[in-house]
Formats: C-alpha cells, structure tokens, sequence
C-alpha cells in the first residue's frame, strides 16, 4: 500500500515530526511504500540544515534525510509556508526539495492513504 | 527525485476539517491556501467548519489593530469557487461548505453571523459526511 | 497580579485554571484566542460572568476586533481595553502570569 | 475509518470532539499525549471507558511507556499496538482523519 | 548592544509552572532547563506542577521505543539543588517542589506515583503561593 | 518601569509574537523602557533572517529588528534553543543576538516584571 505523509510541526517542541518518522519506518518495514512526505506550516522547519541538537538527542532533519535516501521518499517543503517561514534553500537539508501545495493535493490522489501529524 | 504520480482520472473526496479560532494560529489561512490548490485539480472537497473553526466565517473581523492580514476575504474566493463548479456543467466537482449546529449553537452563532453561505448539519449528519471522505486534510 | 488567557476556553482548559487558581481579587485579561471567553450568549459564558465579584476582568478590544466580536456582545462587567490599557495593567497590578 | 487522536483531553478537546463526530463502528486510536485518554482511575476515563461498545479503541504502546503508564492501568477493552499495529490499523480501516 | 543589568543584591522569587504533559511537547525539558540556570543565579524557585504537568514527574518513564531523550533523571538533580539549599545555610535560596492536589487526584496519582518528593498542596494554597512570586516562567 | 518579554513561539503559527510586538511597542509609546526580549522555545525563529512573508503580510523579523535599533531593546535569542532549531550566526537577521539562558534569568531580576507571550 501507498501512505503519504504530512507533517505539520517542526522537530523538538511537538511530538509530530517524530511521530511520523517512526510511523514512515514502520511503514516501510512492513513492505509498504511512502513515496511522498510533504511538510506544511511549521514543518518546514525540519528541513533546516543548521539543527544541532545535543549529541545524546535524536536529529530529525538527518533521519529524514537518511530515509529518504534509503527508501525513495520524496521530502517535499511546501514553498509559501518556507518563505514565510525562512526555509529556503540556503539552508535546505539533504534529501529535501522545496515545491509548491498541489504537491500534497497530488500525494493525496496518488497514494492509497494521507496520515496527518501535527498539534 | 521528483516524484511521479500517477493521477490521470483519479477522483476522489477531500475533506478540509478546520477546527481552529482565526488569528490565535495561522492554521485557518494555511488551510485555505491548500482548499483553493484543490479546485486547480477538479476535486470533490467538503470545507467543514466545526469547533472553533466556526469562529473562522465570523462576519466583520477587522485585522488592522494586530496589524495581521484578514482571512475572510479569501472566504469569498472559495464561495466564488463552490458557485463555479455548482453553475458550470462542464466541471465535475462537487463542493460543499459545511458548518456543524452543535458547534455553531455552543458559540452562540446562527447562520446569519457567518460571511459565506453555508449548509449546517448536525453531528449525525456530518459524522456520515466525513466517513465518506477520501482524504482529510485540517488543522 | 495580572493573569493573562490567551486561549479558547472551548478548545483548552487555560481559562479553567486561571479561574482555579488566580487569587481572589486578582486582575484577569482575555486576549488573542482567550478573547471568546468573554462572549455574552455562549456555552462558556457562564465561566467568566460567574466570577466578576471574585476578579477584574479585561479583555483585549485589537483581538475582538479582529474576531469578528463588536464590544455589545460583551459580558457585562469585563472592560476592553487596547494594548496600552494591558500595558497599565502590567504595570500596576503586579506579576504578570501568562496562562500558555 | 481510522480516527486518531494525540491530545490529552485534559487540555484539549479534541478527544470529545471526536468522539462526537467519528461514525460508529470506527476505530480510533490514541497516541502522543492523546495516550492519558486510556488511562483507567481518572476524572476523564469515563469518555473512552463508557464508548467501548461504540468504537474500537487502541493506544500507541511506545507513548505509553514514554509516559511511564503501565498496560494494567489501561481501560480494559483498549488494545495496545506499536507502529507496526498503527500502520496497520491506517492500512485496514480505510481514511486515516487526524484530530489535530 | 549586550545590556547591562544592575542585578548586584537582587533577590527574587520565581515560579516554574509546568502545565504540559511531557513528550507531547518539549516545554518539560527546556522549562527545566531554566530552573537548573536558577540556581546559579541563587534565586528562590517554586517548581509547580498542575493540570497535565503532574505527569512530567511520574516514574517509569521509558522513552527507547519513541526516540527521545527521557526528561526525568532531570528532575533528580533539581530534587539535589533544592536539598543542597535545604542544608546548606550559606545559601540563601528556598526551592519548593509543588503539586496541586486537584490536578494529581483527577489523573489518578499519589505522591508514590512521583519520581522526586513533592509538596501536595490544595488549589487555595498554591493560588497563596502564585500571588507571592516575582517572577513566572512557565510551558 | 522596566519591562522584559519573554517570546515562546515563531512567527506566523502562533500570534505570540505578533502580540508581544505590539506590547512592547506600546509599553514604549507609554514612556517605559524595554531593555530585553528573550527568545526561547521555537521563539529563537523570530530571528530568522530569511524570512520572506508575502508582500501584503508583516514582516516580524524586521519589526522586532527596528524596534531594537529604534528604542535601544536588546534581543536575545537562547543558544540551546537555537542550536536545536538551526537558529544560528549563520541565518541570524539584524538586531538579535545569541546568548545563554542566564539572560532570561538576569532580565527577571533587572526588570519589574517578565511577560511572557506563547502557546
């Protein structure tokens, strides 16, 4: 089956982005596809290259970065929350890619399910 | 890796929850910009204002002394969008602009305080309206 | 002290624990989403309109405003005031508690 | 469908509202601080605890032991899963409708 | 144009009010992060528990299986702060440990439930306690 | 009277920042002084210097920004909070600087009361 995910927290002050990595993951080891992953609102944050929590934490821009890499998802940052936001690519993580709404539209139609986190 | 989809011909039901007051948060405005993306792709979308998302199509808000930018008129466009796809045969899209009674009576709102037309169901009613519902998207 | 709620008392239980917990007396303002709290004619009136012997309440005129909310709609007993009436209120009542 | 809900609803209302508006026959699962809702012995146990018949209910088992609540205080006929059950509960009951 | 205070003497009472669950959102660990800068400032600090922020405190907490690090061997070292200032007479700084009683009996706990020693006190008397502080700081 | 703000939240999702703006904004036209605003939390986002808000929409960056130039405030944004968000020297927009959690703490004693904006 195919899940798309939306993400609408940055990492550390809500749960979101944690939560749906761990539900991506467990997706993927259950033979199931993600092919989309769309960051919308204050998710755009977790795109942000500069993040450098402390060592014994985890670091979610590079665990989506990592899944993205190791299982063809597509990390999408949604342009005008970015802008707005200061997500742009100077500061773009690896494995993401800035793009616009119709993105989440698209996921939403081409995937069998859309599953929201956020607060 | 920007990812294909295949969606030729694919229709579904989308539904946008808002549950959220106006201006305390943005999630009212992010919610419209991606309701306005799905009339770009001729899809089926039920905008449903319940909770204190009702408090989003409040008549007569009047953002300049918190120096933020109104929401409401950006209602107005989705109605456009709604009475368009309501009017023209050619296009296969249903819309529906739903608020829920029990929400609207608990704020001590009718109808008439609201700036777009709306369709008001009761819990039971929409209960079976979000069950057939492809995607939920809210805030 | 001034206490301050910036939350729907439908959607969170700020207001609720201000109300439990602010000492009698104490000065009160509604502002951003808390601004609902001080609508005449809801489920959740009664909150504030219960307790106007027991605190001052205020209510921040620029958050009505922008909801939609003309001040005729207000419970009777809660004053509007704009920013400068909340920074008075700061200043002359004491430590300020935010309610987040 | 699958309704999910991670609010605690002591704070927030987004358990009762769901609850109000999820289908009967639905299955709604509980994670995040949404996990308090399934705890047995509090003042809000009655709002899951007195719907058993109505809807099934599961709890995310990795938030519960974040929060240090053992399985035995969950209300009984609430299932514990893990991510591996959430995916798929989400894969089973069709739409997944966040209560955000 | 790093200001200066003139903070030389400056005693002060400040109130931590927890009112978040933990792990939902972050303000349990970065709140507590603030107390522990208290100390070195040797301040008077109430750190208050109530509604959802009694959770913060309960034992057991395992948080391998969600990927985040676990706040609660935090609270153990405010619990030695506030009993280094208990015992030490050359410090002068008072650190009350705080749960409302009302908020701990609605979720079901006991003060065995919690990981440090608290203070259970009744909603009157926190709200005595909250009228005298200086300073809140709270999530 | 000296007031100092504490901000816990971005701009945009949050009004936080929006009413602290305007409260330290009146608080001066009022004859106080302001002399801190700290910024903790995913507050440390108001001090990201790409943010780029749509033309018709307030620019809180830049606000906070002059407000400090203009009335002599100093913004101060938590490294820790800023290191896990990726808020550093790097993307850090006029005004704002960074510093510990002890400023938070000094701004308390200095001032006659903290107020504090947020979720």
């Amino acid at each position: 089956m195919k899940f798309a995910l939306l993400v609408n927290e940055g990492p550390f002050t809500h749960q979101a982005s944690d939560s749906a990595y761990l539900f991506a993951k467990a997706a993927i080891e259950k033979g199931h596809e993600v092919p989309r992953v769309f960051f919308y609102y204050d998710g755009v944050n977790n795109a942000n290259k500069l993040s450098e929590p402390q060592a014994d934490d985890r670091n979610l821009v590079k665990l989506w970065g990592a899944l993205a890499k190791d299982h063809e998802v597509d990390l999408v940052v949604c342009v005008a929350a970015g802008m707005r936001r200061g997500i742009k690519d100077d500061i773009l993580a690896e494995g993401f890619r800035i793009s616009g709404l119709g993105q989440l539209i698209e996921a939403g139609l081409g995937t069998d399910r859309l599953v929201m986190f956020g607060d | 890796m920007a990812f294909e989809f295949d969606t030729e011909g694919v229709k579904k039901t989308f539904t946008f929850l808002n549950r959220k007051a106006p201006y305390g948060t943005i999630y009212a405005l992010e919610v419209l910009e991606t309701v306005l993306i799905t009339a770009a792709f001729e899809q089926h979308a039920n905008i449903v204002f319940i909770d204190d998302g009702v408090y989003q199509i409040k008549k007569g808000q009047d953002t300049k002394a918190v120096n933020m930018k109104n929401f409401l008129p950006t209602y107005g466009i989705i109605e456009m969008e709604k009475d368009d796809a309501d009017e023209d045969e050619d296009i296969d899209m249903v819309w529906r602009i739903i608020v829920e009674k029990e929400s609207m009576e608990a704020r001590g709102l009718t109808e008439d305080d609201f700036k777009v037309g709306v369709e008001v169901l009761s819990s039971a009613e929409l209960a079976e309206v979000l069950d057939q519902s492809d995607v939920v998207i809210g805030g | 002290m001034l206490h301050t709620v910036n939350k729907s008392p439908f959607e969170r239980n700020a207001l609720e624990s201000c109300l439990r917990l602010a000492k009698k007396g104490s000065a009160i303002i509604l502002f951003e989403d808390g601004v609902y709290g001080a609508m005449a004619g809801t489920a959740k009136s009664d909150m504030v309109a219960s307790r106007t012997g027991d605190y001052e309440f205020y209510v921040l005129g620029p958050d009505l405003a922008a909801r939609g909310i003309a001040e005729d709609q207000i419970i009777g007993g809660v004053k509007v005031v704009d920013y400068g009436g909340f920074v008075d209120l700061a200043a002359d009542k004491g430590t300020v508690q935010s309610w987040l």
